[in-house]
């Protein structure tokens, strides 16, 4: 088991970009060699050990390495990137895209997440106690699939687009979810405790559960009267018919 | 008096490329067959102020200094950036647009066009559906329906609707209006929808909603409809539905009722697929109502230069995109940037206030023909000729079509892509050729 | 410029009749020489094989690929293909590049050239639209360029057919050549892309054009004869009717056959039919569609009028492109794909749309046999042109990997057992043991799309041709393509020297310069075309303009300035 | 004062003074709000006399117009630094602010409205 703990040292405006910071890549490495790892900060190649106090305690291969970046890294991209096994705690906010593409392991973000938390993840689990920005278990620009596998839980509020092409995997987010979540949904199970704004538009298949409001509804979706779920009665919706979408939506009665 | 004829006009998308201009002793005095936007534009650089010399600022006053120092001084502060931002480049050629991206490109920069604030959400909408469009031409030869969606041309694109769309006489529509059904969707009751046949009012910002209905309906599931529809009863939507399946050929022109609005480039995203549902019945396409006249040419240049439309960020010596994270208003909003450059657009007019904050903060660059809000924080500034008056080169209207534009007189100011060109050599001089961002 | 001299390479060069020898090639100001002095560069190709350098005639590489581009911001990360595809910063030396399917113009030039071609067509451009094409060529570094001009749905083309004025037609045809600074003519899916304005299409030869009194028929004879009076290099370049289609084999053939009867003075064909294996399906539908790539060869052996390129198809994302706009509409509908439309006033339509081919579904897995098959069955090479249709069956930097399937049936034999029982019953290639030597695939790279495009300087290595020299760092003597090739295809993708115009412009599979091509056009019109039909035709065309065109006839044609290092070829008047 | 929806966007006049926007012309061609006759009424407000436009983002002071045919719950400033003073600079994960459709409310202002040079000093921080 290997312990690597990253302290921030400053508070960088522009955003980092540090897609190295991921168990794969810290596995049984030193302090001294973390430290030299790469990043970016706007166009000059900066190295952990000038954001970071690197402290490293055991070894491990990926699953068995643990990340504890301890403080807000705010301006931190790309945290998690691609990972696929191991764990990474996060004790306050992190920056855009934590997590995109990771296929297996654990995050942990104690804070706020920001925009493209999960982007195409395909495996593995993320959780955020606070809140996430945009396209939360979203898709890149212009591909098919978004979020295809693992499970992202966002314990407080998430803005527009959540699951946005969503593929497969599962979203939960105990607070609300902003506009149009699960937005051009192929697949995949979301879950919305609180109160949510047109959700569902141009799904194809896949299942949303809201729990608490549908603020404004699309009107494109048919009323297939109640159903039980878990022992919570819904109401239930199938659509979005705009585009002869199998897709089901149940929206707490 | 020499009369130029089919002179290109360079200020909105409609790119129209029939004026006359007359020149007297190397100045315009006449601009014949253009609208007041036109007309304004093609005078422009005869009736008003213009930046006549370069300036750099100094102790908060911007002095005059010569093109080489402006140059210089420009090159200093971006190389020195870290997450420098280039943008503008849509009132200007494409060759000065290919010189742009490659600065950027040495400066490790990010760099963006004016569609950030404008059509960006279009180019978005086509990644997720694709852009089943037309030529102008083919819209006014065959278009019998033509839909103004969150646009406004009678104050935009003054001659859209006699040159193209609703007044124009085509091959199949020989008779212009009197063979064409106009509608407009607007929340306002604007000049344009005063000759329109149907006009529907909706709610601000449920464009989505209504494209939905529409789409459920052209889908055969009407009786899924509630009663109101984007705050439209909902005979007024199945009308709507109706005219679009009666009509040969139907074209949707739509504008920043679009892509400023709730949802932004979902709503371009969905229209798109309802043209495509459409075409099941009868022939449909779209086209983006694009602003600045060569707005269309950054999109162009910029995606065989660099794979992307916008948005560009070159820090790590290859092209990456995101808007929302790599748009120009995005990372002025994280104040990210340390130095600005732009040409040929204003940003101090068009940016929201917090972005306009912090490039008050940070060293920025202007490179324009004339003083304007984004002068008030310049630090440097480099006075330029205007393109399709005092230059040539290409521009593509809103429908992608190339046309080159004609220079019309002499001028002592350097254009764009000399002004761009210049700055990259000194650059190149200062970096020793040892590029930043990955190279 | 430098001399250089190129020793101890084993040469294909089949235009000369060189297969295989060690001969030495000597360089001198661009050009291929007799000999060279003392003091000329020595590049030593000992242990590799010699070629011209690489002429693809057909490729979507500038104008339509760039709605390609701004539909997929994804395929510029997308990398299956290590050195040839994805993201790579830029040095001192290159401009970034990125993507696979729709690269940027700097990974087009560079990446081509890393194949050892130096020379492309595009293959489909409206004259309206030349300007684009013209503006993207100029930043596709290193390679020599020309761009094939669509005339198959243009009003004005249907309307002279129509009033039987093949003069005129002519007069039109070569204006349009010089208007679009185009190279030749090309028809796609004829008469189709007018209707489609309307969402219609034609359903084969004899089908009238909506709004004209002309059938694709008429339009291919048309335009094959007028292109023939006009003696231009290439001939008509046809993409026929029902693409993509079960049963197309029948428009296929009979459009092969319409064409028996058009002469040329030239030495080559009166017709190049293009990507070939979209259009040989036999059956009713889905269903019974098989392979119809036996009776397409059996056709082509019989005859040598014709010439054709493969189309194949390579499995894994692609980008369709074409002007044939309700092929694109109805591909779209089929996958629930993206879909971008363009009907260019007066000229054409057009679409493009992504999808992706999968071994896994027996109609992809049988459209790949299919282009293998074509190869395979006509005899003789210097009728087939090897081609993916980039990147509308697959990118341009999979074509090793086409070549190498061609010259190893064992490697065909890999891949075939991976595919579903529902495949086996409708293709051929399993039977077919052909297997290409060195020169044969020379010939289908190079020395025939030369020919077949009328470039005499190009595909070949005789004193006068340019210096555009592909060496390959294979040893034909001590590796058998058949079993090694995997060793075939890495040579191929990256070439150990790539020599243009005499500049050494990659070293071991990495650019080392990147100077600018030349553009090619045809201009029949000026000495051509008599003044009298002259002054006929603008007569008509300032009326067109006037009623109908929505750009000005002086802004139309495309000016000098678009075209830096032009070649003028102008055809003797016959 | 009255709670309303801001929408801002191209007037022909703006347009038309985009390459002089140091002059009077451009302030009079952008430095408005548009109301219908009836929210002018309830505001006591006349044609030219100023008011003040709020919103989460800002405020700003421009002359009221009259547009009788904008809806009651509709009000319009042309694009430019005066709208931009107060529209949502929220890009929503598109790389676009919200230039259309921002809760504002409008009220009467004895306040003068600023020319572009000193609204853009505002901005030094």
């Amino acid at each position: 088991m290997q312990t690597v703990t990253l302290t921030p040292k400053r508070s960088p405006t522009i955003s980092i970009e540090a897609e190295n910071i991921t168990p794969d890549a810290f596995a049984g490495k030193s302090t001294a060699e973390i430290g030299a790892i790469t990043a970016w900060e706007g166009n000059e190649e900066i190295t952990l050990a000038d954001i970071f106090d690197v402290a490293v305690d055991g070894s491990g291969d990926a699953a068995g390495t643990k990340i504890v970046i301890d403080g807000d890294v705010p301006r931190v991209k790309r945290i998690g990137e691609a990972m696929t096994a191991g764990e990474i705690v996060i004790k306050g906010n992190v920056d855009m895209r934590c997590g995109a593409r990771m296929s297996g392991g654990s995050i942990t973000v104690e804070g706020n997440a920001d925009s493209w938390v999960g982007r195409e993840m395909t495996g593995g689990e993320i959780l955020v106690k606070g809140n996430a920005a945009y396209y939360a278990g979203g898709g890149y620009r212009g591909e098919t699939c978004g979020m295809r596998g693992g499970k992202l839980t966002i314990e407080g509020d998430v803005l527009d687009f959540l699951g946005e092409h969503m593929c497969g995997g599962e979203i939960i987010v105990k607070g609300n979810a902003r506009l149009l979540p699960g937005v051009l949904n192929w697949s995949g199970t979301i879950t919305i405790e609180g109160d949510t704004t047109l959700p569902g538009g141009e799904m194809k298949s896949g299942t949303i559960f809201v729990k608490g409001k549908v603020l404004e509804m699309l009107p494109s979706y048919r009323d297939e009267g109640t159903e039980e779920v878990d022992g919570v009665t819904y109401r239930k919706y199938t659509g979005d018919l705009s585009r002869n979408g199998e897709g089901v939506l149940y929206v707490s009665v | 008096m020499p009369v130029i004829k089919d002179v290109v006009c360079t200020l909105c998308g409609c790119l129209c490329d029939d004026l006359e201009a007359t020149v007297e002793d190397n100045k315009i005095t006449k601009v014949g067959k253009a609208c007041k936007l036109g007309r304004a534009k093609t005078m422009g650089p005869f009736l008003h102020e213009r930046i006549e010399k370069p300036m750099i600022r100094e102790n908060g006053e911007l002095k005059e200094c010569s093109y080489d120092e402006a140059i210089t001084k420009a090159a200093e502060i971006l190389v020195a950036a870290k997450r420098p931002m280039s943008y503008g480049w849509c009132s200007t050629s494409c060759e000065a647009i290919e010189k742009a991206i490659l600065l950027a490109e040495e400066t490790g920069s990010l760099i963006d066009s004016t569609a950030n604030v404008c059509h960006g959400p279009s180019a978005l909408a086509a990644q997720e559906k694709g852009a089943p469009s037309c030529s102008l031409g083919t819209a006014k030869n065959y278009a019998d329906l033509i839909i103004f969606w969150g646009c406004n041309p009678v104050h935009a694109h003054p001659r859209h609707q006699t040159r193209y769309s609703t007044m124009a006489k085509g091959a199949f529509t020989p008779n212009g209006k009197k063979d064409k059904k106009m509608v407009v969707v607007d929340p306002r009751n604007t000049d344009t929808a005063k000759k329109a046949d149907l006009l529907l009012q909706l709610k601000p910002g449920t464009d989505y909603v209504l494209i939905e209905a529409l789409r459920a309906i052209v889908n055969g599931h009407e009786d899924v409809l509630p009663d109101e529809i984007a705050g439209l009863p909902k005979a007024k939507v199945l009308e709507l539905a109706e005219m679009c399946k009666a009509a040969k050929f139907g074209i949707i022109y739509f504008g920043m009722g679009i892509t400023q609005t709730r949802g932004r480039y979902k709503s371009g995203d969905n229209v798109s697929s309802l043209i495509s549902d459409l075409n099941q019945i009868t022939k449909f396409v779209m086209i983006g109502m694009r602003g600045h006249y060569n707005v269309t040419g950054f999109g162009q240049v910029a995606s065989w230069e660099t794979g992307f439309p916008m948005a560009i960020d070159f820090s790590r010596g290859y092209p990456y995109y995101n808007p929302g994270e790599t748009g120009t208003n995005d990372v002025l909003m994280r104040r990210e940037v340390d130095a600005f450059i732009t040409g040929a657009a204003d940003p101090g007019a068009h940016f929201p206030q917090e972005s306009v904050k912090h490039l008050f903060k940070i060293p920025a660059i202007q490179i324009d023909g004339y003083a304007n809000p984004t002068t008030e924080f310049s630090d440097v500034v480099i006075p330029a000729a205007i393109a399709g008056v005092e230059c040539d080169g290409t521009a593509y209207r809103m429908d992608c079509q190339p046309i080159r534009m004609k220079k019309l007189v002499e001028t002592t100011f350097k254009t764009d892509e000399e002004i761009l060109t210049e700055i990259i050599a000194k650059v190149r001089e200062l970096k020793g050729n040892g590029a930043k961002g990955g190279a | 410029m430098a001399e250089m001299i190129i020793k101890n390479g084993v040469v294909y060069d089949p235009k000369n009749g060189i297969d295989g020898e060690k001969n030495e090639i000597c360089i001198k100001d661009g050009k291929i020489v007799e000999n060279v002095g003392a003091g000329a560069k020595i590049v030593d190709a000992e242990g590799c094989v010699v070629m011209a350098g690489g002429v693809d005639g057909h490729t979507h590489c500038a104008g339509k690929i760039n709605t390609g581009r701004i539909m997929s911001p994804h395929d510029m990360r997308y990398a299956p293909i290590p050195g040839l595809s994805g993201e790579e910063p830029r040095t001192k030396l290159l401009r970034p590049q990125v993507g696979y399917n729709t690269p940027n113009t700097y990974a087009i030039g560079y990446r081509y050239s890393k194949l050892g071609y130096t020379s492309i067509a595009e293959a489909a451009i409206t004259p309206m639209m030349a300007r684009h094409m013209h503006e993207e060529f100029e930043e596709i570094p290193i390679l020599d360029k020309l761009g094939l001009v669509l005339m198959g749905s243009n009003w004005q083309v249907m309307q002279y057919i129509q009033d039987k004025d093949p003069e005129k037609l002519k007069a039109y045809m070569a204006w349009v050549l010089l208007a679009a600074r185009g190279y030749g003519v090309k028809v796609v899916n004829p008469g189709g892309g007018s209707s489609w304005t309307w969402g219609k299409n034609v359903s084969g030869l004899d089908d009238k054009v909506v709004d004209f009194d002309v059938t694709p028929a008429d339009i291919l004879i048309g335009l094959a004869e007028a292109n023939e009076a006009l003696n231009l290099p290439h001939s008509i370049h046809v993409h026929c009717n029902n693409l993509g289609m079960p049963g197309n084999i029948s428009t296929t053939l009979d459009t092969m056959k319409l064409l028996e009867k058009v002469k040329t003075k030239r030495d080559r064909q009166v017709m190049h039919v293009t990507h070939v294996q979209f259009n040989a399906y036999t059956g009713t539908s889905w269903m019974d569609f098989a392979s119809g790539a036996q009776d397409v060869a059996e056709y082509i052996n019989k005859h040598d009028h014709i010439t054709f390129d493969m189309g194949q198809l390579m499995f894994g994302p692609a980008m369709t492109m074409t002007a044939d706009g309700p092929t694109e509409y109805r591909n779209a509908r089929m996958f629930d794909a993206k879909w971008s439309n363009y009907d260019q006033e007066l000229e054409d339509a057009g679409g493009v749309v992504p999808l992706s081919y999968t071994s896994q579904h027996f109609a992809h897995a049988t459209m790949w046999a299919i282009g293998l098959e074509l190869a395979l069955l006509v005899k003789d090479p210097w009728k087939v042109m090897f081609t993916t249709d980039n990147p509308n069956g697959g990118a341009f930097v999979n074509y090793p990997e086409g070549q190498a399937l061609l010259m190893s049936d064992k490697k065909r034999q890999e891949v075939i057992a991976g595919f579903p029982d529902m495949t086996m019953d409708r293709i051929t290639l399993p039977n077919i043991d052909r297997e290409l030597d060195w020169g044969e695939i020379a010939t289908m790279t190079r020395a025939m799309s030369a020919k077949m495009l009328g470039l005499e300087e190009k595909g070949h290595l005789g004193v006068g041709a340019d210096a555009d020299v592909a060496i390959y760092n294979i040893q034909p003597d001590k590796v058998d393509p058949s079993v090694e090739h995997e060793k075939i295809k890495k040579a191929l993708s990256f070439a150990k020297y790539t020599i243009k115009s005499g500049e050494i412009v990659v070293r071991d599979g990495e650019i080392t310069a990147t100077p600018k091509g030349k553009v090619y056009w045809v201009n029949a019109y000026e000495n051509g075309i008599a003044q009298g039909e002259k002054d006929r035709l603008m007569t008509d065309l300032e009326e067109r303009f006037a009623k109908y065109y929505s750009i000005q006839l002086s802004n139309y044609m495309v000016e000098d300035a678009y075209l830096p290092r032009p070649v003028e070829i102008r055809p003797e008047v016959i | 004062m009255i709670e309303t929806i801001l929408i801002s966007g191209r007037t022909i006049d703006q347009g038309a003074t985009l390459e002089e926007k140091t002059s009077q012309a451009y302030f009079d061609a952008a430095a408005y709000c548009e109301l219908n006759e009836g929210n002018l009424e309830a505001l006591g407000v006349s044609v030219d006399q100023n008011v003040k436009v709020a919103t989460a983002h800002g405020t700003v002071v421009v002359p009221a117009k009259i547009d009788k045919r904008l809806p009651d719950d509709i009000v319009f400033i042309p694009m430019g630094p005066w709208a931009n003073a107060i529209v949502d600079p929220d890009t929503c994960g598109c790389g676009m602010p919200g230039f259309k459709g921002i809760p504002a409310t409008v009220e009467s202002t004895t306040d003068p409205a600023l020319s572009m040079k000193e609204l853009m000093a505002t901005y030094k921080e």
